[in-house]
């Protein structure tokens, strides 16, 4: 299941994705869907989901899903039933996919709306029509706190995350860590992105506007502890929660680095992708600022990559989605600096999502991918990751990128044959 | 056309990989686009070759399913036979991915592309292999593709490195191997370097790419005594309490499998003893932490994992018992050879503690203070080391009539604290000296001490200023403060404290019954038995107005000029000392 | 508090209807109950605020009052009497019922 | 009210936090609302006769009101703010939220 296709004719059972409370209704309303709807739970909940998966019954049930609204069924940050509609979006998709994947399909709904709306927003409802070029100079994080002191509800549901984080529960417990996890994602859900983004990617000259925006989220409270976990660890902890699961995977699908686009970013959306940041605070996986430099911006979840075993790389490709991440980083400079990218109009109705699999653009001479020659079918040979040993190795994935003419070559010979000279 | 080889390293040498391929293409986040009607692979090489054309339906079809991304990922799943893993169980190592990015345009002329995506992949090399088993081909760096459309090509490789290392890349086949087992505890990752040299037509050009390989852990190595230590001796007296840590002693071992995730349920210890009192009375708490380890001049992650000795039980003072504990540590994962267990001694000592007090006490006491003013202090000999052990001190009258003082029992510390309880037998000229014994008893074993208690009243007896609060912390000003008494003053007259004035500050000024005691962030058994005495430290459930900062759970641990409170209101403020004008001048009438 | 300044509280007093000046010709004496006292312990941060905000002159030259009043929260309904010239007289609101620092 | 002076109600200010005089280090700016304005129209009989009594000096020398207040009928709960220390501070009822004439 992927995000939202091409709009257009209904070409091979594509058809317009509703929300899954809404879809749930409709298979429950039809007899065939819902019973199997109800097979495809009880597969998902025995104990060896993937002896489950594989009998013929649970096969059957998850055919007919396939052709049901629940298949490509997405969620509204923010809607009503949020979570009600996540977990049956989850309850479909841990039976479509065969386990875990590194990078999971976002529940939710691909974000239109962009920074350059934020920014007209911003300087009308903070009334100082401060042009946030202009304020550049001054502490931008303090004219945020300012302007949501100023708004009644930013300003209550500020107050209420930050009395709550504060509160120091015993000389042994720094705070209600959980109660300040709600506090903070009642401010960030409720509050517009208008308030909530200028305190959380305002950008600083020098380091106390940068201690200020490090402390937004009461780091003491709701994100640093004791001891740093394994950053799988995190994430395993993050992903048994249908919330927290959700906002990660949409932070990947809207933040992570793309090469194939202007901004890095893969869909040229900043605003997708820092809500989709400001969407994980609140939970387990909260990132932060990981210090009070003013202009390098770095920041991560509160977890390491010690302790990880074989598993180190994936552990530090992880991490590196947070500290390393060029659409982030550009995303959240561009907000501060009160810039949004212009794109040229692109292919309106291609607005499909990045493929999962992040490949580096392949080197081809940019004419060639336009002459297309219908009935030839080209795979372009861009690349070949760890070709190697398949057993001894965590050779988990190989990787191959095509182009190749059509032709034919016996099977079982080593040599290679020429191109059109036939078997 | 061919398409790739897929190398399948052996776990033991007579080992013969054979490969088939999975069913179906998958998409993004693994979903089953559609049969694999166009790839096959050879059974024995590893061959992967394209048997049948995509056209340009088909990957429509298959790019709409897959998303309508502009590129096209899609892979299939490689099983190694005889491992009969199911099509949903692609698990490494018996199973591998495959990923194609197949892109509609028409494959460039030969010229056109570059030295680098004539050598090399794009994404770039990058190996995992296991440690520990017999060499063998794990990469060769042709790319068949390239070679099978662009024969005029011609490509020399060439691994950089130097002579020492594992990896050995052979000249015809250019098939990269391994030529020993290798060992992560020596070194976990190499950073090689692969060269390319291309000639296409009389052009000649060299590439160079990293090469590099990291080697994967088992758990091959058994838990070892961290620098020999195996055995550790404690003494166990004044600290009783439960959670208590006794000891620790700490194991090596140079393995980083299990990960964290799972090592605490794979890394198991089991507390043994022949005593059934100290299985009771004692717990292990294991604690590993990944640190690294010197190799060959290198450093290779290893794990320490340490063992805690905690009391799982708070002592009384009577318990007396020298036991031995020994901690089984089991490496379950621990392949051999021999068992990954070892055995952590611990040798304890339980000493029993006697309550002694000094020989005697005796303290001065003015007649002027008032009720809850504190005297002095008792405890016992090492009270201040205490943890655990409850001690309860009372007071008995020793002589007849002139019963004035009482004794509270503060847990934190485990002292006494003697104070004035009642004012009127200060009063009384005859009673100049009231004699007591102080009785401490230890809760459960009720074992007693005591000792004479001697206390002096000095002074005479002044009645209560008329129109004084009753607290001394409702003054706001020296003057009023230092004119009146209020509960808890030892002097009978309160006492002004000047703050700093440096802002919101602990040392902010009050008027206190004794600075000694209060405020000092506190709030100690005998002003915590009223809201009057220092409700500086004790003020709970009210309200501080004015620039603080509130304490722990009750009381004002900062406060901004002057702080003084109205205990009956539950109300504390701390105004700015400029702020003391009257609070309202003519304007606002 | 000093000594001699009571906290706000119900204050009661004996009064001839004709000492409370409002016209009426009577003898009859009334209970004339009213708030006093002082409202140290009822201030709030508002009124620290307000205080200090007023004395740097950066509130309006306004009627502010800078600290809570001791003034009636509820007041007894009615109070009738008869007049000198036996016309009988109905007066509300005339004695606070309870007090507050407000 | 004689022009110029506006009946009590509701006013609004920005300040700084470090003008409000609470001894907090911080350049945060937070809405301060007060009650400000005159209470002309609210007296009640009460009143009259309690200034009647106290010019006869009927009533004892206490802190005694013969007009109503405006004054905060209801506060805002709390505001928070971020000190120059980076330390966070939350302030109970700072602002007004209703006034009345009391």
């Amino acid at each position: 299941a992927s995000p939202s296709s091409p709009q257009g004719p209904e070409l091979h059972g594509w058809r317009p994705p509703v929300d899954c409370v809404r879809a749930n209704e409709l298979c429950a309303a039809e007899s065939n869907c819902s019973s199997r709807y109800r097979t495809l739970r009880q597969c998902l909940a025995g104990r060896d989901r993937n002896t489950m998966l594989a009998n013929k019954e649970c096969q059957a049930a998850l055919e007919v899903l396939q052709e049901s609204p629940l298949y490509d069924c997405r969620c509204k940050r923010g809607m009503k039933k949020e979570l009600q509609c996540l977990q049956i979006y989850w309850s479909i998709h841990l039976g479509l996919n065969e386990g875990e994947e590194f990078y999971e399909a976002s529940p939710y709904e691909p974000v239109t709306a962009r920074l350059s709306d934020i920014f007209r927003l911003a300087s009308i409802f903070s009334g100082t029509g401060a042009d946030p070029a202009v304020s550049a100079k001054s502490n931008q994080c303090l004219d945020a706190a300012k302007a949501c002191n100023l708004n009644d509800n930013c300003k209550k549901l500020r107050s209420s995350y930050i009395s709550i984080c504060n509160r120091e529960i015993s000389p042994t417990e720094r705070c209600n860590r959980r109660k300040c996890h709600k506090a903070l994602r009642q401010f960030f859900d409720r509050v517009p992105g208008e308030y909530t983004y200028r305190m959380l990617f305002c950008s600083c000259q020098d380091q106390a506007c940068a201690e200020r925006r490090r402390q937004t989220i009461l780091p003491s409270c709701s994100y640093e502890d004791k001891e740093k976990p394994n950053c799988l660890d995190l994430r395993s902890l993050c992903r048994t929660d249908h919330l927290c699961r959700s906002r990660l995977a949409d932070f990947h699908a809207n933040c992570r680095a793309s090469y194939r686009t202007l901004t890095g970013c893969p869909t040229d959306n900043y605003q997708a992708c820092l809500g989709s940041y400001a969407g994980m605070i609140g939970f387990d996986i909260t990132p932060n600022y990981v210090d009070s430099s003013p202009t390098g911006i770095v920041v991560s979840p509160w977890c390491s990559c010690r302790g990880s075993g074989n598993m180190e790389e994936e552990c530090e490709k992880f991490l590196r989605d947070f500290t390393e991440n060029p659409c982030l980083r550009n995303a959240i400079q561009a907000f501060g600096n009160g810039t949004d990218v212009n794109l040229s109009p692109q292919n309106p109705s291609f607005q499909a999502t990045q493929a999962p699999r992040v490949e580096k653009t392949p080197s081809l001479p940019d004419d060639l991918s336009d002459s297309t020659s219908l009935g030839t079918s080209v795979i372009t040979t861009c690349t070949s990751v760890q070709e190697e040993g398949l057993k001894a190795n965590n050779s988990k994935e190989l990787s191959m990128c095509f182009t190749e003419l059509t032709t034919s070559i016996i099977p079982g010979s080593k040599r290679v044959v020429k191109p059109n000279s036939g078997p | 056309m061919p398409l790739l080889y897929v190398h399948a390293l052996q776990d033991v040498p007579e080992e013969v990989p054979s490969f088939r391929l999975g069913q179906h293409l998958y998409g993004a986040y693994r979903t089953r686009l559609h049969e694999n009607d166009w790839v096959r692979i050879q059974e024995d090489t590893g061959l992967l070759y394209l048997n049948r054309s995509l056209d340009h339906s088909s990957w429509e079809k298959l790019s709409i399913r897959n998303g309508g991304f502009p590129l096209l990922t899609v892979y299939l799943q490689v099983f190694l036979s005889p491992a009969s893993l199911r099509e949903s169980e692609c698990q490494w190592p018996g199973c591998a991915r495959v990923y194609f990015s197949i892109i509609n345009a028409s494959f460039p002329a030969c010229g056109a592309l570059k030295p680098r995506d004539l050598c090399f992949p794009e994404m770039g090399l990058s190996f995992r292999i296991r440690e520990n088993r017999p060499p063998g081909t794990f990469h060769q760096f042709r790319l068949l593709p390239v070679q099978f459309l662009c024969p005029n090509v011609s490509a020399a490789y060439r691994l950089l490195g130097g002579e020492s290392l594992p990896f050995r890349c052979a000249v015809d086949s250019l098939e990269v191997s391994t030529r020993w087992a290798l060992d992560r505890e020596k070194r976990e990752k190499y950073e090689l370097v692969a060269t390319c040299t291309v000639r296409v037509g009389a052009r000649e050009e060299e590439v160079m790419v990293p090469f590099p390989v990291t080697v994967y852990d088992e758990d091959d190595s058994a838990p070892s005594f961290l620098g020999g230590v195996d055995t550790t001796s404690a003494v166990v007296e004044f600290k009783r309490k439960e959670g208590t840590v006794v000891a620790t002693l700490r194991v090596f071992d140079a393995d980083v499998v299990p990960a964290s995730g799972e090592l605490l349920r794979r890394y198991t210890s089991t507390l043994l003893s022949g005593d059934a009192w100290a299985l009771q009375t004692f717990r292990v708490e294991h604690s590993p932490n990944e640190t690294l380890a010197q190799a060959n001049g290198s450093f290779v992650r290893a794990t320490v994992h340490d063992y805690r000795l905690v009391l799982n039980r708070s002592l009384p003072i009577s318990e007396s018992r020298a036991v031995q504990l020994a901690v089984l540590v089991n490496d379950s994962d621990f392949q051999g050879p021999g068992e990954g267990v070892i055995l952590l001694h611990f040798n304890v000592s339980v000493l029993p503690v006697s309550l002694r007090l000094p020989s005697t006490y005796s303290f001065a006491a003015s007649r002027r203070a008032r009720r809850f003013a504190q005297i002095g202090k008792v405890c016992v000999e090492n009270c201040q080391e205490f943890s655990g052990i409850h001690v309860q001190y009372k007071l008995q009258l020793s002589s007849a009539n002139c019963s004035a003082l009482g004794m509270v029992t503060s847990a934190e510390d485990t002292t006494g604290t003697l104070f004035v309880n009642d004012t009127e037998a200060l009063q009384r000229p005859e009673c100049a000296q009231l004699q007591y014994t102080v009785v401490a008893v230890e809760r459960p074993t009720r074992r007693q001490a005591q000792a004479p208690l001697l206390v002096t009243l000095e002074g005479t007896y002044v009645a209560e200023e008329p129109g004084c609060p009753l607290s001394c912390a409702v003054s706001k000003r020296r003057p009023e403060c230092e004119e009146c008494g209020g509960l808890g003053s030892p002097t009978g007259r309160c006492e002004w404290r000047q703050g700093d004035g440096k802002g919101i500050t602990r040392n902010f000024s009050t008027c206190s019954p004794s600075i000694k005691t209060c405020p000092d962030g506190h709030c100690d058994a005998v002003e915590s038995r009223d809201a009057n005495i220092c409700p500086q430290d004790c003020l709970r459930g009210g309200s501080i107005i004015g620039g603080h900062e509130p304490g722990e759970r009750r009381g004002i641990k900062a406060g901004f000029g002057i702080c003084n409170c109205f205990p009956e209101e539950k109300k504390c403020f701390c105004e700015p000392e400029d702020s003391r004008g009257p609070l309202c001048d003519e304007l606002c009438r | 508090a000093r000594p001699g300044i009571r906290p706000c509280g119900l204050r009661e007093l004996e009064v001839r209807v004709s000492e409370l000046g409002l016209g009426y010709a009577s003898d009859e004496t009334v209970l004339f109950r009213y708030c006093a006292g002082a409202c140290e312990a009822a201030a709030r941060v508002y009124d620290l605020g307000l205080r200090r905000l007023r004395q740097r002159r950066r509130v309006r030259r306004e009627r502010v009052r800078a600290q809570p009043c001791c003034r009636p929260t509820a007041y007894e309904d009615e109070v009738s009497f008869l007049d000198t010239h036996s016309r009988y007289h109905t007066v509300h609101e005339l004695s606070a019922r309870e007090c507050a620092c407000v």
